[in-house]
Formats: C-alpha cells, sequence, structure tokens
C-alpha cells in the first residue's frame, strides 16, 4: 500500500519537475539565439533561447574551409587528372588535348609560375554525385580544385547540377585536336623520313596559322 | 526442424524457447494477426522491417529483415584506395562518423605499423568523444520521441547542433568528415578550437542535467522502460552485444580500457555500469541509463585532453601520411569503442594493390540487432518500440 | 623456435598459449600457428570438427572464447575456396584472443554453423552466405540477409558479375 | 444569483425574436458557440498548439504566413481542403466516411448545452451535464468506425485501444463531474454556474468554497485528457507506435474534420470543468469594498469572455502536459484508471457527499 502511494507522489513530483523545466522554457522564448558562426568568440553566449534559424533569411555562416560546392579554377589546372582518378564516386570527368608547342604560349601558366601543357576541353564535375569527401582537392598538385562553403544550390533540373569548367569551347577543342593530329602525323613522317634515327627532338616549326578559334 | 515463427493453425503457435527446443503452445482460439511494421514505420529508426506475429497487443514472434539502406560498402572497399575508403566509413554510422574513422584509421595504421604524432592523437579523441555525445544525444532524443516525448528530442538535436559546428568548422563538413586520415588528420584544429570547446563543456553540463530531470527521471518514462526487455549478462555476450547494450547487461567492458588505443589509457574516465538501484541491470532503463551517463564521462575525457594536448604552433597534421599507402601482405582485426558498441574492421592486404582485398566491417548495430527475435516475444507493442529505441541502431551501419 | 616465441609480443604470446591448448585437444584437425602481431590465427583443417573445437573453445576452462567479435567470409580464388575468419576473444576471465579460419570448397561446399555455440555466428553466417555462397550445416535458419531473396550470385565473390536486370529494374548504373 | 432574473430577460428577448416565421434570435443564440468554435478550433488550436509546442522545444514554430505564422492555419485548411479525397479501395467505404463525420458531430453536439454567458446557451436542458457526459461516448463509435472501416491493421489497433480507454475513463470523469453536481444539487449547466456566481468572483466557485472539491476537479482533468486522446494518454493515436493510430489512412478533408473534431473536444472538456469546478462565465475578480471589480466584469460579453478564457487556459495546460510527458502504456492506462482514479473519484464522491449533508 505505502508503495502505491509513494508510487503517486514520485509520478506528481516527477512530473511536476517536468513541467516547470518545460513552462521555463516557454517564458524564455522571448530571447533569440544570434546568428554568429561558431569561430566568433562570443559563439557560446548568444545560444540561449529559442535556437532555430528562418533559414533562407537567416542562416548559420559556413566556416571558411567548409566542404561544399565543389569548384575548379580552370585556369590553374594543369590537366593531370590526378583528381580524377582519385575521386571514389568518378564526379569528375576530364578530357585533355596535348598542346602544340607554339600553342604553349596562348595555353598560358599557372598562378604559381607553371607552364601549362594540357587543353583542358572537358572538365566536368557533377555535384550531384559529388560527396564531398575533399580526396580530390587534397590530391590536386596545383590548389586548382577546391570546396567552397556555399552549400545551398539546389537546381530543379539534375542536369543543372553538371557543371563544367573546361577552357575550349567544343569546336575550339575540334581544332586543337586536329591541330594535335596533323602535327604527329608531320613528327611520324619526318621520323620515319630520318630512318628511325633515335627519337630526334620534333619540334616542327610549321608556320604559326590562324587558329579558328581565334577568329570567333 | 520445423520453420519457426509459422502460425500452424488458429490455435496454435510455436515458440521457439532457445536454439534446440521448441514449444508448440495452445490456448484460446484467437487469430493471429500479421503486422508488417517498417521498413516506413515512424519507430523502426529508417528501413528496418519487422514482421511480427501478434496475438492481440501482443508479439508472438518478430523477424527482423534487413538490407533496405545495403549499399554495398565491402565490395566498394575492394575497388578504391585505402584513404578513399574513410568517406565510406563515414556513411555507415553517419551518427558517429568520426568514430568510424577513428576505427578505420586505427585499423589500417596497425597494418601500415606507423606512429602517430600525439597532438594528432589528442585532437583524434577530442573529436571521436565529441562525436559520442552528439551520438548519444540522438539515440537519447529518439528514444523519447519512441515513447512519445517530444520536447527531449529537440533539446538533444538543439545541443548536437552545436558539437555540428565546431566539427564543421575543424573538418569543413557536418555529418561526414572525412576528418580522420590515416597516419594524420585532414587539417589542424584551429586557434581557438580548444576555448570553443571549453565553452561547450560548460555550456553542456547544466543541459544535460535538465534533460536528466525532464525525461530519465520522469516516472512515465521510468514506467515504460523499466524490466522491459531484460538481457542477462551472458545471454548478451553470447549475442556479442557490445558498448552500452552490453555494459547496460552488467558486463564493465569497454574497448577503451579493454583493447586501448590512441591515448585513451592516459585518461581517466568511468565506464559507467547499471547497479541495479534505478533499474533492473539489462532492461531498457539500464541500456538509457549508461548512454545518460557516458555522456559526463565523455565531457571528462574532452576535458582532460584539452588541458594534456601539446601546443605545437605550425603544426602540420598530414606530415607524416604516408605518400601512397600500400600495407605490406597481412589480415588485421581492429576495433574501436563506437558509441553503440564494437566497431572492428577486418581487413586483408595482398601487399600489392593500393586497395584492400577484403574489408569486412563488424557493425555493432547489426549485431545488437540479432538478438531482436528473442527480445521481442511476448512483449506488447508499445514495448517493442521501446526495445528497438533502446538498442539505438543506425540502420546505415547495419545494412551498411 | 625459443627465439620467435620471445620475439612475440604479450598479445599475441597470449594467443600462442591458447592455441596450444587447442593444438593439444585437437592435433592435427588445426594447423600450425601463425603468430604475426596484427591478427595471429590458426586455420581449422578439417571443417568437420568445427563445432567440436568451437564448443571447446568456448566452455574450456582455460580459454573461455565466450564472445565472437566478427565473422567475416573471405574469398581465396587462388585455391578454388572460401572461408571464414572468426575473432574470438574473452571477456572476463581472461584477455586473450586468436582468430580463426575455416575454409570449404568454392563450388558447393559447406561449414558446419556455429550459431548455436555463439548466437552472435546466427546472422554473421548468413551475411557470409549471403555474400560468398558457402553453406553452413545446421544452420536454423539460412537465408539472405542483406540482398533480397531472389538475387542471383553472390556479390563478394572475386569472380561476381553483376545481374543486368533485377525484376525489370537496370541494375549496373 | 441576484443577477439572473435580468439576464434572463436578456436572452429570452434575444431568442423570442424572429423575423415572420423565421426565428432568428434562436438561431444566432445556438449558432454563435459553433461559429465560435469553429473559429477558436481553425485559428488557436492549431496555432496555439504549435506555437505554444514550439516555444516549450526552444523552436520558432510557423513563421512564415503572416505575422509570426498567424495565418498559418488558414493556408494548412487551404491545403487540406485541395488535396485529394482518398478512400482506399479495400476500406469500408461507408463506415470509412461516416467516421469522421460521427467523430464531428459527436464533439460539437455537445456544445448546445455549454452556456457561454448568461444569455448564450443552446438548450438550458435540465439534466445538460449528463447530457454532455453522455453525447461524448458517441465519438467511441465514430473513432471504432473509422479504424475499422479504413482496413489498416494500424488502424484497428488504434479503434480498439480508444475504445477501451474513452469507455474505462468515462467511470472516473462521470463520478467526478457527480460530486459537482451534487454540490450543486443540479444537473443544468446553466444552473451549476449560477451558483457559483456572486459578488466574491472567485470565492464562490466549488474549486474553493469547499475542501474536497480539488480531488475531483484533478480527477476529472486527468480523465479528460484520456477521454480526448491527448498526451500522456494518446496511444490511440501513438504516432511512434501505432504510426497515427485510427486516422492512419486518412487525408485531405476528413483528416481536417477529426483535426478539427479533436480540437473541438478538447475545449469542450476544457468549457466542462470550468463550469462544473470553476464558475463557467462568472468573473473570478472580486468586488473588494468600493471597488467592484465583479460587477464591472460580468455580462453577456464578459461571460463569454471568461468561460472562453478558461477553457483556453485548460487548454494550455493540456498542451503543456502533451509537451512535456511520455506516453503510457495500455495496461498502465489501465492501472491508472482502475486502480488510482477511480477509488480516488469514489472517495472523492463519499467525502463531497458527506460535506454536503453537513452544510
Amino acid at each position: 500500500m505505502s508503495e502505491y502511494f509513494s508510487n503517486i507522489k514520485t509520478s506528481a513530483t516527477t512530473i511536476a519537475t517536468g513541467m516547470t523545466i518545460t513552462l521555463k522554457h516557454f517564458f524564455n522564448a522571448v530571447k533569440r539565439k544570434g546568428d554568429a558562426g561558431i569561430d566568433d568568440a562570443d559563439y557560446f553566449r548568444q545560444v540561449d533561447g529559442l535556437c532555430t534559424l528562418q533559414y533562407p533569411k537567416e542562416a548559420i555562416p559556413t566556416p571558411p574551409h567548409g566542404r561544399y560546392r565543389l569548384y575548379c579554377n580552370i585556369d590553374d589546372c594543369i590537366g593531370c587528372r590526378q583528381c580524377e582518378r582519385a575521386c571514389p564516386v568518378e564526379c569528375i570527368a576530364i578530357e585533355t588535348i596535348k598542346t602544340t608547342s607554339d600553342d604553349l604560349e596562348a595555353c598560358g601558366k599557372t598562378s604559381g609560375g607553371q607552364q601549362k601543357r594540357m587543353w583542358v576541353p572537358v572538365f566536368d564535375i557533377d555535384v550531384a554525385k559529388c560527396m564531398t569527401c575533399g580526396i580530390c582537392v587534397s590530391v590536386c598538385p596545383t590548389d586548382c580544385l577546391y570546396h567552397t562553403p556555399v552549400a545551398d544550390f539546389s537546381e530543379f533540373n539534375v542536369k543543372n547540377m553538371l557543371y563544367h569548367f573546361g577552357n575550349l569551347s567544343k569546336i575550339e577543342a575540334e581544332a586543337k585536336k586536329k591541330k594535335l593530329a596533323e602535327q604527329q602525323a608531320q613528327a611520324a613522317k619526318e621520323k620515319a623520313a630520318a630512318g628511325g634515327a633515335p627519337a630526334a627532338k620534333p619540334a616542327p616549326k610549321s608556320a604559326p596559322q590562324q587558329k579558328p578559334g581565334d577568329a570567333q | 526442424m520445423q520453420e519457426l515463427g509459422k502460425v500452424e493453425s488458429n490455435s496454435t503457435r510455436i515458440i521457439r524457447q532457445d536454439d534446440k527446443r521448441v514449444t508448440i503452445e495452445k490456448d484460446l482460439d484467437t487469430e493471429h494477426m500479421v503486422l508488417s511494421m517498417g521498413p516506413q514505420h515512424p519507430s523502426t529508426h529508417g528501413v528496418l522491417r519487422l514482421e511480427c506475429i501478434t496475438d492481440g497487443e501482443v508479439v508472438v514472434e518478430a523477424e527482423p529483415y534487413l538490407g533496405y539502406l545495403h549499399r554495398c560498402f565491402e565490395k566498394h572497399c575492394e575497388k578504391i584506395d585505402y584513404p578513399a575508403i574513410v568517406p565510406y566509413t563515414d556513411r555507415m554510422d553517419y551518427l558517429a562518423g568520426m568514430n568510424s574513422e577513428l576505427a578505420y584509421c586505427i585499423t589500417v595504421e596497425k597494418l601500415l605499423d606507423i606512429e602517430i604524432p600525439r597532438r594528432v592523437e589528442f585532437i583524434r579523441v577530442i573529436v571521436s568523444e565529441l562525436n559520442r555525445i552528439a551520438s548519444h544525444l540522438v539515440a537519447i532524443g529518439t528514444y523519447a520521441i519512441d515513447l512519445g516525448a517530444f520536447t527531449p528530442f529537440l533539446f538533444c538535436f538543439r545541443d548536437r547542433e552545436h558539437i555540428m559546428n565546431l566539427l564543421e568548422w575543424i573538418s569543413g563538413a557536418r555529418m561526414l568528415y572525412n576528418y580522420i586520415w590515416i597516419g594524420g588528420l585532414a587539417y589542424d584544429v584551429p586557434a581557438d578550437f580548444k576555448k570553443r570547446v571549453d565553452e561547450f563543456v560548460t555550456y553542456f553540463r547544466p543541459k544535460a542535467v535538465e534533460l536528466y530531470k525532464l525525461l530519465t527521471e520522469n516516472e512515465i518514462f521510468v514506467k515504460r522502460t523499466y524490466d522491459i526487455g531484460i538481457m542477462p549478462a551472458d545471454v548478451a555476450i553470447n549475442y556479442g552485444w557490445s558498448g552500452p547494450m552490453l555494459r547496460g547487461s552488467g558486463v564493465k567492458w569497454d574497448l577503451r580500457r579493454n583493447d586501448p588505443y590512441s591515448i585513451y589509457p592516459e585518461l581517466d574516465f568511468e565506464v559507467p555500469v547499471p547497479d541495479g538501484k534505478f533499474s533492473v541491470v539489462g532492461d531498457c532503463l539500464s541500456r538509457h541509463l549508461v548512454r545518460a551517463l557516458e555522456m559526463e564521462e565523455s565531457l571528462r575525457i574532452i576535458e582532460q585532453c584539452l588541458a594534456k594536448m601539446p601546443e605545437e604552433p605550425n603544426f602540420n597534421s598530414r606530415a607524416l601520411i604516408p605518400k601512397k599507402i600500400r600495407p605490406k601482405a597481412g589480415e588485421v582485426y581492429g576495433r574501436a569503442e563506437n558509441p553503440r558498441g564494437e566497431l572492428g574492421y577486418y581487413i586483408v592486404s595482398d601487399g600489392k594493390s593500393t586497395s584492400p582485398i577484403r574489408c569486412k566491417a563488424r557493425s555493432s548495430c547489426f549485431v545488437n540487432l540479432s538478438a531482436m527475435k528473442d527480445l521481442s516475444k511476448g512483449q506488447l507493442i508499445p514495448d517493442l518500440v521501446a526495445i528497438i529505441g533502446s538498442i539505438d541502431i543506425v540502420l546505415g551501419e547495419v545494412d551498411r | 623456435m625459443e627465439e620467435a616465441a620471445n620475439q612475440m609480443s604479450p598479445a599475441v604470446r597470449e594467443s600462442k598459449t591458447a592455441y596450444d591448448n587447442i593444438r593439444e585437444r585437437f592435433g592435427d584437425a588445426i594447423s600450425e600457428f601463425d603468430a604475426n602481431p596484427t591478427m595471429p590465427f590458426f586455420e581449422v583443417l578439417d571443417a568437420s570438427r568445427w563445432v567440436d573445437i568451437a564448443l571447446y573453445m568456448r566452455d574450456n576452462s582455460l580459454l573461455q572464447f565466450n564472445y565472437l567479435a566478427c565473422l567475416s567470409g573471405v574469398d581465396y580464388p587462388e585455391e578454388q575456396k572460401v572461408g571464414i575468419v572468426c575473432n574470438f576473444e574473452c571477456i572476463g576471465k581472461y584477455t586473450h584472443r586468436i582468430a580463426v579460419k575455416v575454409k570449404c570448397q568454392r563450388d558447393g561446399g559447406s561449414i558446419p554453423s556455429v550459431s548455436c555455440v555463439w548466437h552472435t555466428a546466427n546472422w554473421h553466417e548468413r551475411e557470409a552466405y549471403d555474400m560468398y555462397g558457402m553453406v553452413f550445416e545446421g544452420h536454423p535458419d539460412l537465408r539472405r540477409i542483406l540482398c533480397p531473396e531472389d538475387w542471383t550470385g553472390y556479390p563478394l565473390r572475386k569472380d561476381y558479375q553483376v545481374q543486368e536486370t533485377y525484376h525489370g529494374i537496370k541494375v549496373p548504373y | 444569483m441576484s443577477s439572473s432574473p435580468s439576464l434572463n430577460t436578456w436572452s429570452d428577448a434575444l431568442s423570442g425574436f424572429s423575423i415572420g416565421w423565421f426565428p432568428l434570435g434562436l438561431v444566432i443564440v445556438a449558432a454563435i458557440p459553433l461559429v465560435f468554435i469553429a473559429l477558436y478550433a481553425l485559428t488557436y488550436g492549431v496555432y496555439g498548439e504549435r506555437k505554444i509546442s514550439a516555444f516549450m522545444q526552444d523552436r520558432l514554430g510557423p513563421m512564415e504566413v503572416g505575422f509570426w505564422g498567424i495565418l498559418q492555419t488558414l493556408a494548412d485548411i487551404l491545403k487540406l481542403l485541395q488535396k485529394e479525397d482518398i478512400v482506399p479501395t479495400a476500406a469500408d467505404k461507408f463506415l470509412f466516411v461516416v467516421g469522421p463525420g460521427i467523430l464531428f458531430v459527436g464533439s460539437f453536439l455537445a456544445f448546445a448545452v455549454l452556456p457561454f454567458g448568461p444569455a448564450f446557451i443552446g438548450a438550458d436542458l435540465n439534466v445538460g451535464l449528463f447530457y454532455a457526459v453522455g453525447i461524448v461516448a458517441l465519438e467511441v463509435v465514430g473513432i471504432l468506425a473509422a479504424g475499422w472501416g479504413s482496413n489498416n491493421k494500424w488502424a484497428l489497433y488504434g479503434a480498439v485501444r480508444s475504445v477501451a480507454q474513452i469507455v474505462s475513463y468515462e467511470i472516473p470523469a462521470s463520478i467526478a463531474l457527480l460530486c459537482a453536481a451534487m454540490l450543486a444539487g443540479t444537473l443544468s449547466m446553466q444552473q451549476i454556474t449560477l451558483m457559483q456566481a456572486g459578488p466574491g468572483g472567485f470565492m464562490h466557485w466549488f474549486l474553493f468554497t469547499n475542501p474536497i472539491a480539488w480531488l475531483p476537479f484533478l480527477i476529472y482533468f486527468i480523465s479528460s485528457l484520456a477521454e480526448t486522446n491527448r498526451a500522456p494518454f494518446d496511444i490511440p493515436e501513438a504516432e511512434s507506435e501505432l504510426v497515427a493510430g485510427y486516422f492512419t489512412e486518412y487525408s485531405g478533408m476528413k483528416f481536417a474534420v477529426i483535426f478539427l473534431a479533436e480540437y473541438g473536444s478538447m475545449f469542450m472538456v476544457s468549457a466542462i470543468i470550468s463550469i462544473a469546478f470553476l464558475g463557467g462565465w462568472t468573473s473570478p475578480l472580486p468586488n473588494i469594498g468600493g471597488l467592484e471589480l465583479n460587477t464591472m466584469t460580468s455580462g453577456p460579453v464578459w461571460g463569454a469572455f471568461w468561460i472562453i478564457m478558461k477553457g483556453f487556459f485548460f487548454i494550455f495546460v493540456q498542451m503543456w502536459l502533451r509537451w512535456t510527458l511520455p506516453r503510457l502504456r495500455v495496461d498502465q492506462l489501465m492501472y491508472l484508471c482502475w486502480k488510482v482514479l477511480t477509488p480516488f473519484s469514489l472517495i472523492a464522491f463519499v467525502l463531497t457527499a458527506v460535506w454536503v449533508i453537513n452544510h
């Protein structure tokens, strides 16, 4: 019998304790959490009160090196394809064309001063597939591939999630390919003419012809 | 042997007592009902399906069906490089990514036999203990919601948010970190990190007490979990239970103590086991209590780590990462104490390729869940929900 | 031999002691001890005695391997075999741990089930069966566990070819 | 008591008012509560529940539609109206459709006898309290029809649980209300309210005029939670166990009707408890010397205001409990009913009887 009454008593007291806690929160609802980021020194001084934010209008700032949308700074890309090989989900697709020697200047240098030897007509990142693991970033030799803190990039059409970073248009790429093929053919011919001379440096000084791409 | 769980006729039911014995019970001519609970059910924590044979509200037999979230983790691992497996381990137990990564990395490091800088070890322990708190918060919160209390759930998520912010700050991602790498870390922690974690500990202590008062001490909660789903210690061991589940059955078994890794031997913390005063040892309440008490222990570990962590300016956390990870031929079984129990990896390397030829993940939830069939026998449907909640499964880890 | 024993780490030495005990009892049914530092193991050569060995390992007062930590299926294509690797441990009295390998023929081979010795083995053996296709004799409920019931092939075998369609759904993406 | 003749004259005059043969006054008197309830249930009930729960959980709650989300409920109703009206193929169509209707009618019929003021009462039955208690039982039929007609196992569980629960809890609830009826000596809702009116304000309320009334008051409050399927007794719709209980299969407007019925009955039990123990539409403020607060805050409009406020207060407490407590199990629910509340209500009944005899 005493257990019966003590049960009722503990029930009543614990329920009352719980209700005090919720009521305290109810009256604490006049305060609101601020939207300072975790790197802010005052972060834990502004977390009291209602803690949700109204997302599109207010948002928790993503930290500066937040790993979200993948971005490629194609100007620095040397087309080494290490990221493509490293990606566990195969979300990066790269096509490269070897630069002909006369185009080296047009191809340019990376910001680190390294001469680029590849045209990258296709550098597609399927951010819908990307799992933001950051492995591609860690292997990139020129640091041209990195995650940006842009977290919200939803699209209505999944095809828009395929980001193109290539630095040549299709027509340009065709022209470059053709040019490379011509040059290689010529080199092979010269090689044949030389009678199988051990790998003479080809360096064919063909007349610099107007690139169709430049005309556009 | 008769096929178990099949209802012979309306009045007969077959109950499996243990592996060998089967009793056939006859009682009033009531009809049994097959009730498919899940894969879309609010309290099966994802996509677990339980096929229950029910006699009114009483569950005669519940058979779990898995595989709805099977993502071929082990098959993937055989195709990709060792470092590239790390982000996949995040996705197994997605509530405790850091712990899964730690378990994987120490396993591969064991195979590689390499030294880890001391600062890296400390950071690893801090982040995995933070993640353990976050994971236990989800476990406790969802358990509350299984039992009908909504408010503690959101309080848990409010506090977990700060941990996720902290981890996002250091790793760049909120849940799937890929932060702990084989042989090191992706980044060193920011300058203010220690201070902020310290502030979090001060912030979280009173909140944990409040949660304890609001939920754990609540008489209705206690009544719902007390003496429900009892698992005796020897059966628990035989089932391979680990982590809070095993400790809930009164076995003081914690891999951080019993098979120490990283810097845990240097740290002072308790392994909480229920003493049987507040709960019956091995019931749902014990398991809940173990989780609630473990959060406090994790806070203590974090505090000690913050105090002991060596300061190294311009520390390069990737300095000792091997350029090409190709372990010598051999096999290894490594494990770590995850929030849900022992997470082990069995890795076989042939010494030639840069990806393992076999990588098996011993998932704690998978093993813990395998006792579901025995635990659920003769329970009411609300108790079944309470038991599933107390097992605290993450289907990502069960199905892999 | 003595030198080798001295070089062993304490954990491996413990395993070795446990192994010697089992070897004494079962003799040639088990292979030599592989004292590698990462996972010391021995192999059960006579698979038909696997349940006896398992029961002995669990119940012998000097061994008490009451905890089956992990049971993984493994494919050995060069030996034309599939097998399981079990990691054992004692919770309570001792701190020793050991791994055991059991192998069987790749096609139509079978291994006795130890799910009556350790409940853990129940689901793990189902998983091994699901992924590698070896049959566990005496298993109470040997069904696929992670793959659907009507899936063809055993996905983790090295020569596995994924099926083209499953119920009209294209499988390889 | 002194004010009642004049008020009755007022209400008689209004009910007597008619245009030609059409009793417009009567329609107004009868319709006002219903219109009010519909408005209340739509705006305060749902919006209030969402906001209160949000604030208790440190959330903002609905914020987008209107100022602080005040129009959120309207937007929800609009959405529910637009939704396709789905009847599952395997369902019993008649029961499936009629279930929500019965529920709705059952919960709103009792409003006929609730006095919203000295004049506003649909029907001043001399067995008003009895009627109100009895009509709630109609809800059981609706719930069972909805649960059975859905042809869904979860819905059936919910319905069966609900019937067991509501039928059981009617016993302590009725006995507790009987105590109030004994104190008043009548079953008429209006008369019970008038018994508690007076210049002393709250001092005339049954809860404060005698030392036992808190016990039936508490018992009735707890049982009313169970009767309206509110937490911690929401096991018929326990979302973590039974998905949604007896309305698992409902969507669109039928769901809205069930929802409305739930909030309607929430207000109904809150009004009944305030009438039985807290003086219904009477003002809580006492006349203090020359400061005649009670007189100032009495009257037809004030009456409606007070009873609605009292109703809101109890609804707030209901929500407060819901967002604090976990859910009971079926057997614990029955334990509470038969082993705690029923014996205590009988004790309360005897004590009240003794008290009434001695005064």
